[in-house]
């Protein structure tokens, strides 16, 4: 093969790693979105404190897959102690309209803590995690190479989301939680624990969050400014997928990270103006997103 | 009529105390009150959205920054270009920015205006970066003259001096913060607190909701334009991440919550707490923040009406409170 | 008898005034205090001593919150290492007093308005005497107005933009010790010159100083190798995580160097993603030979070549740089927080400036900031790596450059075997690097 | 029927409108007359489509084809702001007034369309007597004076629907068109719901959509019904009583469901 044709698969398969880690954040985001209506801005910051939380646990243990089992149901714990000790909380004052305007910004607080509480506990300089023994070096394929990390992130984003479809499309649960995204007051008068819900969801999303962030550390250096641009892709592919829509996440994230793969390649530099401003006209002409559901 | 005494009593103590305080003050604290007044009148035009619209906006930053950009350019690109209509075109060129946008954002509302709101104001920094060659990109913009205030009959006021800056300063803020405030209790500011609570019914008024949306966005992006507008000539300086950085849309409307929302005047407070916690923080900067955030954390769990709640809670005019709260912003549609 | 007695106190008197002149005669040399002196084993930056009274007060602008908050903390431990130093010598004496160094900081948080209140703080409410910083070249232009504005030394370290110090931003309060991106860029391609490799990638930051080394870097290949051949360039954006797909652009190119202005958290993504690659393209800059984050580079061939150039580098062979080699060595071969064994190129080069600044305040003997500013001007320090010599036309540190690659196994890494400096620097000197004055300077 | 009244004129036309709801069809060739000075009912089972008729009346969606004509004229499109400065005043099935402004500020708001008040911003509300005056005066009639500086959000639910219903009327409207505005009530409170309606639209034409039959054949001349989007039959009172078809497609159904 050319050097241009085995460049243009490598930049696909980069694009595609990148994408799938995205999606792993965004599935969570826009699920809790389409449930319970909240934008959680903090969603990214989980995925950067599981990273660190991965770190952590390596220092103590060495071993990269106690990490990346433990972490996630660390920071899902975490998620599901803001969900009801937090957002639940303002639920109580019954503040009608308002209460939208109050949840994001205790969403933006809990943003901002989670990010300066990472900055007092590890510092601000960039740590490092290494990928367990079995997953560094390079794989061979039809006469080019790759990393068989980012293989890896692929395969394992590709588990997860075939075991979240199961769970979502084939179990009863599923059936529960996916009544509950769609119409949270008809599921509740059908007899379903709809708070019960909310939590499973919330922590649900945030674990998925985790799963990333732990997928992330060996391939990026960990450091507080990680949840950033993280953030802003993720609120681009809610926004563009449609609240709510988990199909419309999974191709947006796939879009966006082949275009910042591509984008890298041909036009670099102006990628932040095309995405938002194509965020910002899919938004005006259809506000529920070019995969929405609602109305 | 004791009420209305001592309402007047109340106004000619801070005016007094604002005329005497760069005898009281030194220049360190003079512009921290100064850069203080500032915010806070940035703080109250993001209210004007916030409070009286209902409308959530993460990017009110772009027309803070289009007032200062728009300042500093035509101060730096024309010569003799006088103090007040450079802080006219900053505000004009806010307002704008307002209206080329109001198109798409009146349509929206909730998450989708935030979210407009924000990836405006990321494309705003792109551009601004992009734009380097006039805007100075990361370096910004500094240094640029600062024209005396040509008052016909006196004479020329030398911008140079602090107190000179901030008699000057201080008026335009004062000036801007009354036009708000009469702006709320004009027929159209009750139009405005109506879309708040149902723009459906607004509309089956036959009150034309979009343009009233793009009338306030205008207003509300002119009064923060001219904070913007100021802030370039106080710090004789704009600089992208100042203006445009990622916690400069946030800071207001941490100040509207912290200082109590539903109310005119809570944003005052809340930026007079903002400063003074950041104040007694200066030993430590590097948890600042995580205290700012804290601090929001809690006010927005256990004290939803802010500072102001906490001071009639204090004095006893609980109930009364209570019932405006509610009555303000709180109940909303009730029934949905 | 009663003449003798009135006489008594004069003569007393007359006695101490003989004892002071002498013992004043006498402990004159000791007053001058010498660099690298003191016990540096108990010396630690987040415990500084607590010095009140009559101090000499140096503000230190720097961020100590937000992104860069890390750089903030280096500076602090470099400027402790000096003043820790200094005043365990009993301090510097100035208008006829001994006295200590007080560090007070001002954080920048890396944003200009944050600065600029840090800075009036520091000026107008702390009182320093003369200011030291300060990373990010849009903070260091608050630093040049307000040093102009109140009549403050500024001495800056780690500002390399050129335009800091152009006719339109110069002013007579503002020192640089650093080097610029322009002398950074020169050096390093005279040492190219030399070599074999000819064709270089562009991989910078698109933020000022990265666009700044992009541009220097360009003018200084056309200079000194005229037959290089720049197969791409690429401005990415700040804190960039993945640096996959620009990698996969740079192998395409066919490059055989990438040049790059990337500091941390960059410089170490840039370097794992190499890594991860199982690329062997090297990459060269200021910030590239960081052990901590050599030590965890897997793939044998990641960062051997990378080439690193400084103002100092620790294996610059002088004897008073041997002498702060081991000195430092002693103190944090078996540190945990600090990771690296031997003084990097920043590390040594800036406390090596801390000292050249103190030198000079004690030289002129004074706080008066006109008497430092004319002492400093056009003075000449050795320093550990060699002749500092302050340039008067525009306050810029003419000094000699240093360029190193990075080799395997090498003996300034912190095992001793791993990846570091080649044994000896290359030393390029300053008349090949410096610019000549900026137009409308004298 | 007034039978004093010559040659009464159409207040409002619709002719064959469409409209969907994504694929699926929701109103099917709808053509209405109203005449000048009628009240007219629109009946029929959930889901058969009324609200979306009056939604799509009023100017609140865009019908796929067909075209409404409002005294006369052709205001396809039209938005509803637009239609109610034409003339048009429109209650909604569940209550919706400005649930956080007062008695007072809610019908304030009224007065203000009533005097097209709109963009105005030189003088103090609060001292515009005139204003006020009006205000009070409309409290006084419609029942609510005691009421006046309570949150509407927190009106009983009667009282609620009184001030839902005043502000239909606010712009003294030729056309009301009132979506359920018995809903929920008891039957103290429809009589009473019902008397208002016709005191507040004497002399003015009426579209009314409503479940409870009394209602229904005490204030309406003309009904028609809706069954899954379609007109199954407009006529009088009696005529629509009589038709077996409505018979066996609605008025069963509605007796289960009332007694539900």
């Amino acid at each position: 093969m050319d050097a241009i044709a085995v460049m243009l698969i490598t930049q696909g398969i980069h694009g595609l790693a990148y994408g799938m880690l995205l999606f792993l954040v965004a599935s969570g985001f826009t699920l809790i979105f389409g449930m319970m209506g909240i934008l959680n801005i903090a969603h990214a910051s989980f995925f950067m404190l599981a990273a660190y939380f991965a770190f952590q646990i390596m220092q103590w243990s060495g071993s990269f897959w106690l990490a990346l089992l433990l972490a996630p149901i660390a920071i899902a714990g975490l998620g599901i102690l803001m969900e009801r000790l937090m957002l639940r909380q303002i639920r109580k004052f019954k503040l009608g309209k308002a209460v939208v305007l109050f949840e994001l910004m205790l969403t933006v607080g809990i943003m901002v803590c989670i990010e300066e509480a990472v900055k007092n506990l590890w510092g601000t300089d960039p740590e490092i995690v290494n990928a367990p023994e079995l997953l560094r070096g390079l794989v061979q394929f039809f006469g080019m190479t790759y990393p068989v990390y980012r293989i890896f992130i692929i395969g394992l984003s590709c588990s997860i989301l075939l075991l979240l479809g199961l769970i979502l499309f084939k179990t009863r649960l599923g059936n529960v939680v996916r009544a509950a995204v769609q119409d949270a007051d008809m599921a509740g008068a059908l007899g379903v624990n709809v708070p019960l819900v909310f939590t499973l969801v919330f922590g649900l999303g945030t674990w998925l969050a985790g799963i990333a962030g732990v997928a992330a550390a060996p391939m990026l250096t960990v450091f507080p400014g990680l949840a950033n641009q993280m953030m802003l892709d993720s609120f681009i592919v809610v926004a563009l997928g449609g609240f709510g829509s988990l199909f419309g996440a999974f191709v947006i994230s796939m879009l966006l990270g082949e275009l910042t793969a591509f984008g890298i390649q041909f036009f670099p530099g102006y990628s932040t103006i095309i995405l938002f401003g194509f965020m910002a006209l899919v938004l005006t002409i259809r506000p529920s997103g070019l995969f929405g559901e609602k109305e | 009529m004791k009420n209305s005494f001592r309402k007047w009593l109340l106004w000619a103590a801070i005016l007094a105390g604002l005329y005497t305080a760069p005898v009281l003050f030194g220049v360190f604290e003079l512009n921290l009150l100064l850069g203080a007044s500032i915010f806070a009148l940035f703080s109250l035009s993001l209210n004007l959205l916030l409070s009286f619209t209902g409308l959530l906006s993460f990017g009110h930053a772009m027309f803070f920054a289009s007032g200062a950009y728009g300042t500093a350019l035509v101060l730096t690109r024309l010569d003799g270009c006088s103090l007040l209509s450079a802080i006219f075109v900053g505000a004009a060129s806010a307002v704008l920015v307002a209206l080329v946008l109001s198109p798409l954002l009146v349509r929206v509302g909730g998450h989708t205006f935030a979210m407009l709101t924000m990836a405006f104001s990321q494309i705003m920094y792109a551009t601004v970066m992009k734009f380097s060659h006039l805007t100075g990109g990361n370096d910004g913009m500094s240094g640029f003259p600062i024209p005396p205030l040509v008052i016909p009959a006196v004479g020329l006021i030398d911008m140079s001096l602090e107190r000179n800056f901030y008699y000057f300063s201080i008026s335009i803020l004062g000036l801007s913060a009354w036009v708000m405030w009469f702006f709320t209790r004009t027929p159209f500011g009750s139009i405005m607190v109506s879309i708040r609570d149902n723009p459906d019914r607004v509309t089956y008024l036959g009150f034309n909701v979009p343009l009233s949306k793009a009338i306030i966005l205008g207003v509300s992006a002119g009064f923060a334009g001219v904070a913007g507008s100021v802030y370039a000539l106080f710090q004789n300086m704009v600089s992208v991440d100042g203006v445009l950085g990622p916690l400069s849309s946030f800071t207001p409307l941490i100040n509207c919550f912290i200082g109590g929302l539903g109310t005119f005047i809570g944003p005052v407070f809340g930026t007079g707490i903002g400063t003074i916690l950041l104040e007694l923080m200066s030993a430590h900067p590097e948890q600042a923040q995580l205290v700012f955030s804290l601090v929001l954390i809690s006010v927005v769990l256990f004290l939803p009406g802010g500072a102001i709640m906490l001071y009639w809670k204090i004095t006893s005019r609980w109930i009364v409170l209570r019932n405006k709260f509610q009555t303000a912003i709180l109940k909303g549609n009730h029934e949905s | 008898m009663k003449s003798i007695r009135a006489l008594f106190p004069s003569v007393i008197y007359f006695c101490l005034l003989c004892l002071y002149i002498i013992s004043g005669l006498d402990t004159e040399p000791a007053i001058a205090f010498t660099p690298l002196k003191a016990d540096f084993s108990t010396y630690d930056p987040n415990k500084p001593e607590i010095i009140s009274g009559d101090t000499i007060k140096v503000g230190l602008l720097e961020p100590f919150s937000g992104q860069s908050a890390a750089a903030g903390e280096i500076s602090n431990w470099l400027l402790g290492w000096v003043v820790h130093d200094i005043n365990s010598q009993g301090g510097i004496m100035v208008d006829g007093k001994m006295k200590m160094i007080q560090v007070i900081k001002g954080d920048t948080a890396t944003q200009p308005v944050v600065a600029k209140r840090a800075l009036q703080r520091l000026i107008l409410k702390d009182k320093v005497d003369l200011f030291v910083g300060t990373a990010g070249s849009h903070i260091a232009i608050i630093g040049n107005q307000m040093a102009e504005k109140y009549q403050k030394i500024f001495m800056n370290y780690s500002a390399y933009s050129v335009h800091l110090m152009n006719a339109q931003n110069f002013n007579r309060y503002t020192f640089r010790t650093c080097s610029t991106t322009d002398i950074n860029a020169k050096a390093l391609a005279y040492y190219f010159s030399k070599t074999p490799i000819r064709k270089f990638y562009i991989l910078c930051q698109d933020y000022s100083y990265g666009q700044d080394f992009g541009a220097s870097i360009k003018k200084a290949l056309e200079e000194f190798v005229p037959d290089a051949e720049i197969v791409g360039e690429v401005y990415h954006p700040l804190w960039l995580k993945d640096f996959a797909p620009y990698l996969s652009k740079v192998q395409a190119s066919g490059a055989e160097m990438i040049i790059s202005s990337d500091w941390p958290p960059d410089s170490w993504n840039l370097m794992l993603a190499i890594d991860q690659m199982g690329m062997n393209i090297p990459v060269s800059g200021q910030f590239f030979d960081d052990p901590r984050m050599s030590q965890n580079l897997k793939n044998k061939k990641a960062g051997l070549g990378n080439t690193v150039v400084n103002f100092h580098l620790c294996n610059v062979e002088t004897e008073l740089n041997s002498r702060f080699n081991k000195i430092f060595h002693d103190r944090y071969k078996d540190n945990e927080k600090v990771q690296i064994a031997w003084p990097s190129g920043v590390v040594g080069g800036v406390i090596g400036h801390f000292y050249w600044l103190f030198d000079v305040i004690q030289r002129a003997g004074t706080m008066n900031t006109e008497k430092i500013i004319s002492t400093w001007e056009g003075d000449t320090y050795e320093s550990f790596s060699g002749k500092l010599t302050m340039r008067k036309c525009d306050h810029q540190a003419v000094m000699d450059m240093f360029v190193s690659p990075l080799v395997s196994p090498s003996k300034w890494s912190k095992t001793g075997d791993g990846l570091g400096y080649q044994d000896h620097g290359i030393r390029i000197p300053s008349d090949i690097v410096i610019s000549p004055c900026p137009e409308g300077l004298k | 029927m007034n039978p004093d009244r010559k040659q009464p004129r159409n207040m409002l036309m619709t002719k064959r409108l469409n409209h969907y709801f994504g694929e699926r069809q929701v109103l099917f060739n709808i053509s209405l007359e109203i005449q000048e000075g009628t009240r007219h009912a629109i009946i029929g089972p959930n889901g058969a489509g009324k609200t979306t008729l009056f939604n799509t009346i009023t100017g609140k969606y865009r019908p796929k084809n067909g075209s409404i004509l409002f005294k006369g004229k052709d205001v396809t499109g039209f938005k509803p702001d637009k239609l109610v400065r034409m003339g048009l005043g429109r209650s909604f099935q569940i209550n919706s007034t400005f649930a956080g402004l007062t008695t007072f500020q809610n019908l304030r708001m009224a007065v203000l369309a009533r005097k097209n008040i709109r963009f105005n911003f030189f003088r103090n509300l609060d001292k515009m007597q005139p204003v006020t005056d009006e205000t009070d005066t409309l409290l006084a009639r419609i029942g609510l004076a005691a009421e006046r500086n309570l949150p509407a959000g927190l009106l009983s639910y009667g009282k609620h629907r009184c001030l839902e219903l005043s502000l239909a009327m606010a712009t003294d409207p030729d056309l009301v068109m009132l979506d359920e505005p018995a809903a929920g009530m008891s039957r103290i409170e429809t009589h009473q719901m019902v008397k208002l309606i016709r005191e507040l639209t004497h002399n003015k034409t009426v579209l009314i959509i409503e479940h409870d039959m009394d209602v229904v054949f005490s204030l309406a001349d003309r009904i028609t019904v809706l069954h899954h989007g379609e007109i199954l039959a407009t006529g009088t009172p009696e005529e629509i009583k009589a038709n077996q078809d409505v018979k066996d497609a609605y008025l069963g159904e509605t007796k289960v469901g009332n007694a539900a």
